[in-house]
């Protein structure tokens, strides 16, 4: 099946598929309509459990199973890149060097990186209030911490970052997770169920019951498997070498 | 339909527009300068919406976007130190002209909120905006020469 | 390293944590749009986390 | 009017994910697809989805980016036998 | 509001989803591939938020809003936009790190180079 006709068959696929989703569109209900019938119940069980951000307490509170397996998603995706990206027996790893970078870029790395993780951890603990959550606030402040990487070298990010303990929280918070849905089974109702805590006064950080639990876990492990993914690729992209040593050299 | 979301609606549309045609032609380092400004002018948009929509809270969008907007340009600048060696951006003039449409905005947005915390916040985030994007920019145009190993 | 240098350096490194503590800390109070009590602890241990990445990566970058 | 934006907005991202597909150097499509990852946060900010905005701007600004160019870098010093750049 | 406004959300978003996988299909580049991939996906989220959208509403996020006081988005749709943008940044990450395997193990990264070799 060479190119060509493969090529044929994606523009006849294509074409006829292309057709299907046109006349879908045009029978689906008005862009902007007012019929939302989820969303009303969503938002109303919101504020009954005093969560102002209805979007955390869908994620975390209505829909926390769901939430638990994008979770073990993440893990799994990560597992996968640290097993593929490993590096095997006849590759030898080159220690990194200093390398010179303008004084303005490294000033600029060393005075943002403080802020930009400062900016994360607001990010996760207004998760239920504010936009913002988990997920979000994890991944700027993993972010944060390459501005090491960017703003010097591999070998003082190496320095800062032990990927033990990285790897260790990873773990720690996926289990966290879990832990918090267990303590709901036990002390109350239903697995991951949001009638353990006192919902608290509305629109304060201690509101929402669990919610602000599981978006501190879910925060956690997001930053730690962010940290632990660009750690494989950085591995491979800068230190792992060939055999043959072809791998080395000016990049 | 109020005055900001109709500045929003022309910032975007021209300013977005001019960038993406930069980043879609033309050589690497316009490219790179065009993906600097594009963040830029992004976060600008987000405020003004943030304004427009009467949502204090749209403002974390533009502050993140002002934090992590450099850090991808830098991401690029470094990554692409070597292809970049040859030519280097020299592009100081757009950049100074959306520094300079970025403290309009921010001056304007800090005087329709009036003297409180949330204009402390809109400070904030023009700071940072400003100050990335020069850096980016000084990152860009050679900010990695000595680079060996990436 | 005489007493009186280790002294000096504790001094240091401890006044660099405490500048890198209260700009966070100002910063978390911008952030934040209501102010209680418990906004305040969690924005305390907050800057106090940054200070110290801020430290370490300082050191990290120029102890090389 | 509020929707004018949202057109604007709309017409932006089919045009950022069309000249994303149509730049075939690895490289250059990062540069869109970081472009395409901003005009998308726009977009849901004037959706009303902050909250989506906000992930896709933390994802989409620098981590994938980054992700992609290190993959770049690595093939590139791997594969000598590139093909020329096309 | 004018006919097309109506529709034009989804059909942005079908476009979007045919461009990717026309990209998917000619790429002569895994990592271009991956690209394009995300392309595809991107089209899910405009079409998930323009299903939640409502006119003249705001976000249901009540930090700064009175609720009640305004009508809100479907919020539920927006979890799932949620999700479906990090699972998607992981299984770019993911795909990337299979190419870089492919690179080392085959030499190329051209799929019809990939498909002859038979590796």
């Amino acid at each position: 099946m060479n190119r060509r006709i493969r090529l044929w068959l994606v523009a006849v696929a294509g074409t006829a598929l292309a057709a299907l989703l046109v006349a879908a569109c045009l029978d689906l209900p008005d862009f902007g309509g007012d019929r939302h019938p989820y969303g009303d119940r969503a938002v109303d069980a919101s504020l009954a459990r005093h969560t102002a951000n209805t979007v955390a307490s869908v994620n975390f509170d209505q829909r926390a199973f769901d939430t638990l397996g994008e979770l073990t998603v993440l893990f799994a995706a990560v597992v996968g890149c640290v097993v593929l990206l490993r590096q095997t027996r006849d590759e030898h790893r080159a220690r990194p060097e200093p390398e010179p970078v303008a004084r303005p870029v490294r000033r600029y790395a060393l005075a943002v990186l403080p802020v930009a993780l400062l900016t994360g951890l607001y990010v996760i603990a207004h998760g239920q209030l504010s936009p913002g959550g988990g997920f979000q606030g994890g991944v700027v402040a993993a972010t944060a911490l390459h501005l090491l990487y960017l703003g010097a070298d591999y070998r003082a990010l190496e320095r800062v970052r032990p990927l033990g303990l990285y790897e260790a929280g990873d773990a720690v918070a996926v289990s966290a997770y879990l832990v918090t849905g267990l303590a709901g089974l036990i002390g109350a109702t239903a697995f991951l169920a949001n009638t353990l805590l006192p919902y608290g006064t509305f629109n304060t950080l201690s509101s929402g019951g669990t919610v602000p639990l599981l978006n501190a876990a879910v925060g956690m492990e997001v930053a730690c498997a962010v940290v632990v993914l660009l750690a494989r690729f950085l591995d491979q992209a800068v230190e792992i070498e060939d055999p043959t040593g072809k791998g080395s050299g000016t990049p | 339909m109020n005055g900001w979301i109709l500045a929003a609606t022309v910032a975007l549309g021209a300013g977005a527009g001019a960038t993406l045609w930069g980043v879609a032609t033309g050589p690497l380092r316009r490219r790179v300068v065009a993906q600097n400004l594009s963040t830029a002018l992004a976060c600008l948009v987000l405020l003004l919406l943030a304004q427009g929509y009467d949502r204090p809270s749209y403002v974390d969008l533009a502050l993140v976007l002002a934090l992590l907007g450099p850090v991808g340009t830098l991401v690029f600048a470094r990554l692409l130190a070597d292809d970049l060696a040859e030519d280097p951006p020299r592009a100081w003039g757009p950049t100074y002209l959306v520094v300079g449409a970025g403290a309009a905005v921010v001056t304007a947005l800090c005087v329709a909120t009036g003297p409180s915390r949330a204009s402390a916040k809109l400070l904030v985030v023009g700071a940072l905006l400003i100050g990335g994007n020069v850096v980016a920019s000084r990152a860009l145009s050679g900010g990695f020469s000595g680079l060996r190993r990436g | 390293m005489t007493p009186r240098a280790a002294m000096r350096t504790t001094l240091r490194a401890a006044a660099e944590f405490l500048a890198w503590w209260t700009g966070l800390a100002v910063l978390w109070l911008i952030l934040i749009s209501a102010v209680g009590p418990l906004e305040l602890a969690v924005g305390a241990t907050v800057a106090a986390l940054g200070a110290l990445a801020a430290r370490a990566a300082r050191r990290a970058v120029t102890g090389r | 009017m509020a929707d004018a934006v949202i057109i604007v907005a709309l017409l932006l991202v089919a045009a950022a994910a069309t000249t994303a597909v149509l730049v075939r150097d690895p490289v250059r499509q990062a540069l869109v697809l970081a472009v395409l990852g901003v005009l998308l946060a726009v977009l849901f900010t004037t959706l009303q989805a902050p909250d989506v905005g906000l992930s896709q701007l933390a994802v989409g600004s620098a981590l994938t980016p980054l992700l992609l160019l290190l993959t770049v870098r690595k093939v590139r010093r791997r594969g000598r036998k590139e093909g020329p750049r096309r | 509001m004018t006919a097309v406004t109506h529709v034009l959300p989804y059909l942005v978003a079908v476009w979007i989803f045919l461009i990717g996988c026309y990209g998917l299909a000619t790429s002569r580049n895994l990592i271009h591939a991956v690209g394009c991939l995300s392309v595809c996906q991107a089209a899910t989220y405009v079409l998930l938020l323009a299903v939640g959208y409502r006119d003249g509403a705001t976000a249901p996020v009540f930090s700064d809003v009175e609720p009640g006081s305004r009508p809100v988005v479907d919020p539920v749709v927006q979890a799932l936009a949620l999700t479906d943008v990090v699972v998607g940044a992981t299984v770019t990450a993911l795909l990337l790190a299979l190419v870089v395997q492919v690179a080392k193990r085959h030499g190329t990264v051209d799929p019809d180079e990939l498909s002859e070799l038979r590796g």
